[in-house]
């Protein structure tokens, strides 16, 4: 603000000194004029004379971008009368677009800047072509000339006189003059509060429709912004995840817009970059976690029966810091310069200065994200540990539960190296350290491993939680007890070992340790073993039962279906020999978008439609989710499916555009263009088929029909509670007891028990633990 | 409270063992090693570190025995365990991150190679 | 199906048969069961007597469990053995055992052949450097002959881009350097790619078997321009 | 939602208040959403403030509004527990942690986090100590010229350890940290000793003295980092000690900066030529800087902490009932102590 406008003073100035300095140049009359614009045409005497008249012609009253026009300039009156040696000369400054030369009377100062030549200084009117600018701002013409006697005398300049004409043609308005950062965030969050009082005002008013008083607004919107009942808090999480999801979503329709048709220019590849980024930091960071961190909120406490979370205002502050740190991740785009470094945000180039401004608040936020997560991590591992119900041991927990367990061990112990990347790279970025400054030593590998040394296990983390919701879903639709419990147990924390080992495959053309390398392509085969367990297991379960095809039943088997694909096209990357080809081409977006798309959104679509009941009590319409299934499933497909070839043709990831084969090079096949333009129609209609999904929760909100304890015949406790539950959801002075229809496991612990159970205090010890 | 560590209160022997192994680790610095140094065959900064090193161990594990109570409680097994959960983790990180070193990819080491085995 | 380099797509091939078979597995289990273990009309059978409350009964067999564990692994040692086996190719070691030999003397030429296993051999190799900047390529010749290598522009869809034209049947050694941001080189028609990472050296093996004129792409995100930062290989 | 909600209407203490520890119902409160808000700011401020290591300072008042609204929020929340009598202490069931405190098991967790921070920040370390060549080897091979800088490792230790009196601040921290270990152990003994065995009022002043004295000695180790990385300190004559008047420069005045790329130092002048060693030592002093302030932070949060704890020993909360509320906080500061303990060696000895 203060600084542009010194800025602005600060070249007023130097603009005055250089032109004090082109002085004695302009008065050598006869070769033209230049830098007038501001000191006025002190050239031919020092006031303007009123006899003398300039005039501009040929411009429109508002112009067309990048069009070109012919602007005469002309004058009249004056000493000039036909004889003369000379007639005049002139000077023409646009603030905006380019002027050109049509003949050689007339020359260039500058793109902005012309006058006349020796040559043409016999002449009373020029005309010059200008081409408009595309910004669509106002132009300004200045012009002076100068009607002249001829005379030799005094430099040639007594008796001359000289006058100054302005024009402004109008623009069209297209581009917004540049904004200030802080106003337009201002600016945004008003809008955005505005609009959010509206929807909060709107759902009160729903809830209390025999009017709307202060008395009993104020509690009620208290007690959402205070809560800090796992439910309440389960529902912020999953109205944010919901809301991230559908703004990453049209981030990618916009993606998906610019690459339909080769060499477009939908978007300049300044907001692509932008997009892409924020696409993927918002999918992962903003809606996948959220989501998943919702129905964690909402369902673990009732599986385990549990009163609440263990420490239940660090659960609130977890999920505050959310929204806040989305404004921050935002704060970018907002002022037109948001992130544009890719989700992995690679060194060095994230530590430049010509990075988009925004870059700085994407890490703010990050680390703001970080803190949420570890906050999580302690509540949720705390919870798990130490508040399941009496006779729940820990092979009786429901097994998503087990995958938030195994979820939050992974982001618990792999978040703090990203958390410390963030800060080197914030540092770096704010008060100049010098973690990732090449010509200091700094290694840019650093970055990433720290980064995937999360970011692997942080795909673990978006994968696993759904891996649990299938396994619910899949057992209660096919009435049956899932088949190998153990073994899925095993299988995810295997998962979840793993993943803290495999990392390196991100990272086999980049130039780090070739030992490395090797040892991650041999642990990152392991991780189909385990994947694989899971896989048969699930299919192993429906033998003998009897499936009940519900929609969460549909969007299982359409996991089932989608994630396996994506599983099996992963086992092409440990390979070395495919590797360097298909790193970073739309093989590995097709391969992740497989698996998180088909795996965690299809996994918590099912997610949905089995727990919206409960957490509403309200019936989803079963009609529209058999619609939204097989609208998404089948676009879904179109969508990803035929990436899977063109990253095998060789088309690469995070480009503005791309090159189809000419007469000169290779590069994709023809065919590929209309791929990508089939991809693009898949990309809208499966958005447009997930807003069936929002549609029904509305719907059911306003009109659904009353859902029933248990409707689709689970077992553990959340079926026990009412729909929607109490608060708290058990009494803590009468908690639920599982049963277990096993009598024999029960009371027998293992070697590996027998050896927990020595480690830890006796009940008989008085005040156990305490001194 | 009851724990004692050769008759006297553990808290207090605690304090004055970590005052004592920190006033080694000030000396071990301040001192000239160069000489000892040279019969263990390295340099003096070498065997510095290794001094500061080992006496970091002794010094760790009695804050975490004593300060941190997990020895001599009833649940100091399990708290044991708890604590030590993240060393596989961390020492993945260390190696992985600490101790690798950027290279070229024609850099693989023979081990790698399937031809070193004559496949 | 792919027709990228020989090595690539013998790998390719297999691992698309295996993963055929898998997918045709599980795929047949999927379908089979989901049609013929679907709930009659109107029928809501509880198979395994699930109630709430009560931890269900439990439904394993060890022996299929172990079963699935240990075919999955027996596929990926399998896996993992044929991926491991261009290893020596793709990151060749300079020298006698690589497979690209040593640098190529003053009228030596390398010779490209395959081998039986499809991988690419040659007698000696020629290098070159390739230098990553934000954002265009730059090639040097490393004062090589001109019919072996030669550097010079052409147009890319209106754009003035750095093209290097290398000769057929000579393996060459990209020396790569980035002089400010991560960049990495991306040579489609090879089935290659390697980082160009600033501070450090990295290197390709890039032998030039067949007459082909491709564009070499950046495929790490390196700013603004990105997209468009290209260059063309002629090899002829 | 609605509904449900009115019927705990009479049960609900105030969010700004202190909460009523006694019912198991969720105690609401606005500080988790003052303290988010308040983080927010913080670190939007900081972009503000410094961008590339240039320095605004428009934006420097609003640093410290966003402070205090992120103190607003702390003193919300500590309100809200000064209630807490210890008397709801709920312990685990079932394996493993059977029997234990829950708050105990969710701080050894918490430390989990803790240990992976320093780990990250320790792999950075080893990583570029390893990967950068020493600034003394580069000398001592001859391998540069003077004028044109050279990337090197500069480990501050080079600095400090150069002189008993430069390594004082940071030896006197050592010590002052594992006394603080002490004394917070002993105001858990107090607080912890049986009722009747101990005078209730001898309880409490012991209590929250040694409370007291762990705050001093945390603000002490502060002091004297600061005075270590940016003051320098004077040392007078004193003949008998054999001391000459001299000064100890801070290393701020040193020129050990994360923004010096032209380092020279005393020791990197070749006796021959005079020709003095130019060092680019960026790295080696944001690593120095960044993790032993890291530690430094955590410094800084126990003093927070002790803030609240001092207070409510002097109110004479702290009983056997709920002493425990001093050991949780006393694991944090013990770990802060560990990784002192790693920090000191690595960083200002070797």
């Amino acid at each position: 603000m203060g600084g542009s406008a010194v800025s602005r003073r600060l070249a007023l100035i130097s603009l005055m000194a250089i032109a004090m300095i082109v002085v004695p140049a302009v008065t050598s009359l006869p070769s033209g004029i230049s830098g007038v614009k501001d000191t006025g045409c002190n050239c031919h005497g020092t006031e303007a004379d009123p006899s003398v008249t300039a005039s501009i012609s040929g411009l429109p009253s508002s112009y067309n971008a990048s069009e070109t026009y012919n602007v005469t300039v002309s004058f009249t009156g004056g000493p000039a009368i036909d004889g003369n040696a000379n007639l005049g000369g002139f000077n023409l400054w646009v603030s905006e677009g380019t002027l050109a030369t049509l003949d050689s009377s007339t020359q260039l100062w500058g793109p902005n800047e012309a006058s006349h030549t020796t040559e043409g200084n016999d002449q009373r009117s020029w005309t010059l072509e200008w081409t408009a600018p595309v910004s669509g701002k106002d132009v300004d013409f200045i012009l002076h000339t100068n009607s002249v006697n001829g005379n030799e005398g005094d430099g040639g300049s007594s008796g001359d006189m000289w006058a100054k004409a302005q024009v402004e043609v109008t623009g069209f308005g297209g581009e917004l003059p540049e904004a200030d950062p802080f106003k337009v965030l201002a600016t945004l969050i008003v809008v955005s509060s505005v609009l959010l009082s509206i929807v909060v005002l709107y759902v009160f008013y729903r809830n209390n429709p025999e009017g709307f008083e202060w008395e009993r607004f104020a509690p009620w919107i208290t007690e959402w912004l205070t809560s800090t009942d796992h439910k309440k808090i389960g529902t912020l999480y999953f109205v944010q995840g919901l809301f991230f999801l559908g703004v990453g979503g049209i981030m990618a329709l916009m993606i998906r817009v610019q690459l339909a048709t080769p060499g477009a220019e939908f978007i300049s590849q300044g907001y692509y970059n932008q997009f892409f980024t924020l696409h993927g930091t918002t999918m992962i960071f903003l809606a996948a976690m959220p989501l998943i961190a919702g129905f964690a909120n909402w369902i673990v406490p009732l599986q385990i029966g549990a009163p609440d979370l263990a420490f239940p205002r660090l659960n609130a502050l977890s999920f505050w810091l959310q929204p806040v740190a989305a404004l921050l991740i935002f704060t970018g785009v907002f002022s037109g310069g948001g992130a544009d470094t890719g989700w992995t945000g690679y060194a060095p180039y994230v530590v430049t200065e010509n990075t988009h401004a925004g870059v700085s608040m994407w890490a703010a936020g990050q680390i703001m994200l970080v803190a949420s997560s570890t906050l999580t991590g302690i509540n949720f591992l705390t919870t798990m540990a130490v508040m399941r119900a009496p006779g729940m041991g820990w092979f009786q927990m429901p097994l998503f539960t087990w995958s938030i367990l195994v979820a939050n061990l992974m982001l618990f112990l792999s978040i703090p190296a990203f958390g410390v990347g963030l800060i080197q790279v914030f540092l770096d970025r704010t008060i100049g350290t010098a973690f990732y400054d090449v010509a200091a030593g700094g290694d840019p590998l650093l970055w990433s491993h720290l980064f995937w040394y999360f970011g692997h296990p942080e795909v673990y983390v978006v994968i696993v939680p759904a891996f649990g919701v299938i396994s619910e879903v899949i057992a209660t639709s096919a009435r049956r007890s899932i088949f190998g419990y153990k073994s899925m147990v095993y299988a995810m924390a295997g998962i979840g070992l793993v993943s803290f080992i495999v990392y390196g495959h991100h990272m086999f053309t980049s130039g780090m340790s070739p030992t490395l390398r090797f040892v991650t392509m041999l642990t990152t085969m392991l991780v189909a073993v385990p994947t694989g367990i899971k896989i048969f297991n699930w299919l192993k379960t429906m033998h003998g039962g009897s499936l009940v095809y519900r929609t969460h039943t549909l969007w299982t088997l359409g996991f089932l279906v989608t994630f396996t694909l994506g599983g099996i096209s992963g086992m092409f990357f440990p390979s070395m020999a495919l590797d360097v080809h298909l790193h970073e081409t739309y093989f590995v977006v097709a391969h992740f978008h497989y698996v998180l798309v088909g795996g965690t959104v299809f996994g918590f679509f099912a997610a949905i439609y089995y727990w919206y009941p409960k957490m509403t009590g309200r019936m989803l319409d079963e009609r529209l989710g058999v619609l939204h299934f097989l609208t998404a499933f089948i676009s879904y497909n179109a969508l990803f499916w035929p990436m899977h070839r063109l990253g095998v043709v060789g088309m690469i990831r995070r480009t503005h555009t791309y090159y189809i084969t000419t007469d000169d090079f290779q590069a994709l096949p023809e065919w590929a263009a209309d791929w990508n333009m089939l991809i693009s129609v898949s990309a809208f209609l499966f958005f447009a088929s997930n807003l069936l999904l929002v549609v029904n929760m509305i719907k059911s909100l306003i009109r659904g029909e009353k859902a029933p304890a248990d409707p689709w015949g689970g077992w553990s406790f959340e079926w026990m509670t009412s729909s929607p539950p109490p608060t708290p959801s058990f009494d803590p002075h009468n908690l639920p007891e599982l049963k277990d229809a096993n009598e024999h496991v029960a009371n027998e612990p293992s070697r590996l028990g027998q050896m927990f159970r020595r480690l830890m205090v006796d009940d008989d010890a008085s005040e156990g633990g305490s001194h | 409270m009851s724990n004692t560590i050769l008759g006297r209160d553990a808290y207090w022997m605690n304090f004055f063992g970590l005052m004592l192994l920190t006033l080694i680790e000030v000396a071990a610095v301040g001192a000239d090693l160069s000489s000892a140094a040279e019969g263990f065959s390295m340099t003096e900064r070498q065997l510095t570190l290794w001094i500061l090193t080992v006496i970091a161990i002794p010094k760790f594990i009695m804050i975490a025995a004593i300060f941190m109570h997990l020895w001599g409680e009833n649940d100091s097994g399990i708290l044991t365990l708890t604590a030590l959960f993240p060393a596989f983790f961390i020492i993945i990180m260390i190696l992985f991150i600490g101790l690798t070193h950027p290279d070229a990819s024609m850099g693989l080491p023979d081990w790698c190679r399937p031809g070193n085995y004559g496949l | 199906m792919a027709g990228v380099t020989p090595l690539f797509d013998a790998i390719w091939n297999d691992y698309l048969m295996w993963s055929v078979f898998v997918g045709a597995i599980s795929f047949g289990w999927l379908y089979h069961h989901s049609y013929f273990y679907r709930a009659k009309e109107g029928e809501v059978p509880n198979i395994d007597g699930l109630e709430v409350g009560v931890f269900p009964k439990e439904y394993d067999n060890l022996k299929l469990e172990v079963t699935w564990t240990l075919l999955p692994f027996i596929l990926i040692v399998w896996l993992t053995y044929i991926s491991w086996a261009p290893l020596d190719a793709v990151w060749s070691q300079t020298g006698p055992d690589g497979y690209h030999g040593s640098e190529c003397q003053e009228g030596e030429s390398s010779n490209n052949y395959f081998d039986s296993d499809g991988y690419v051999r040659s007698e000696c190799y020629w290098e070159i450097d390739i230098v990553g900047q934000q954002w265009f390529w730059e090639f040097d010749c490393n004062g090589l002959s001109e019919d072996l290598c030669s550097t010079d522009y052409a147009t890319v869809e209106g754009e003035l881009k750095p093209l290097l034209t290398l000769k057929e049947g000579e393996t060459y050694l990209a020396v790569m350097n980035s002089i400010d941001v991560t960049h990495a080189v991306k040579n489609p028609d090879f089935g290659i790619m390697e980082d160009v990472v600033p501070g450090q050296e990295t290197y390709l093996w890039m032998p030039a078997v067949e007459e082909t004129s491709f564009l070499m792409l950046c495929a790490e995100y390196c700013g603004d321009n990105h997209a468009y930062m290209t260059a063309q290989i002629t090899v002829e | 939602m609605s509904a449900d909600y009115h019927d705990h209407d009479d049960h609900h203490p105030s969010p700004w208040g202190p909460h009523d520890w006694g019912h198991g119902a969720p105690h609401n409160s606005f500080s988790p959403l003052i303290m988010s808000i308040g983080c927010g700011m913080f670190l939007l401020m900081l972009g503000g403030l410094f961008s590339f290591g240039e320095y605004d300072g428009r934006y420097l008042p609003m640093i410290f509004v966003s402070l205090a609204v992120i103190a607003a929020a702390l003193i919300v929340w500590c309100r809200q527990d000064m209630s807490f009598d210890g008397s709801y202490e709920p312990r685990a069931v079932g394996v493993p942690f059977k029997n234990v405190q829950v708050r105990k098991v969710g701080v050894w967790i918490f430390l989990w986090s803790e240990m992976m921070i320093f780990s990250s920040l320790f792999s950075t370390y080893m990583r570029y100590r390893q990967g950068i060549p020493r600034c003394d080897t580069v000398f001592e091979s001859g391998d540069w010229v003077e004028g044109v800088a050279v990337t090197c490792f500069e480990p501050a230790s080079k600095l400090i350890a150069s002189s008993w009196w430069h390594i004082a601040p940071g030896a006197i921290n050592t010590f002052a940290l594992i006394i603080s270990s002490f004394t917070i152990v002993q105001a858990l003994r107090w607080a912890n000793k049986p009722v009747g065995s101990v005078d209730e009022e001898v309880r409490r002043k012991r209590v929250y003295r040694y409370l007291a004295a762990t705050w001093c000695l945390a603000a002490l180790f502060l002091t004297l980092k600061m005075i270590e990385w940016f003051i320098g300190f004077h040392v007078p004559e004193i003949g008998f000690l054999g001391l000459h008047e001299h000064d100890i420069h801070s290393l701020y005045s040193e020129g050990y900066l994360i923004n010096n790329d032209h380092y020279q130092a005393h020791h990197y002048v070749d006796e021959a030529t005079g020709a003095h060693m130019v060092a680019n030592i960026q790295v080696s002093a944001s690593l120095f800087y960044v993790t032993t302030g890291t530690h430094g932070l955590h410094v800084f949060g126990g003093i927070v902490g002790l803030t609240y704890l001092t207070y409510k020993a002097w109110t004479g909360a702290y009983n056997p009932q709920s002493a425990v509320s001093i050991e949780y906080f006393g694991l944090y500061w013990h770990f802060v102590d560990l990784v002192w303990v790693l920090v000191f060696p690595f960083f200002y000895l070797y």
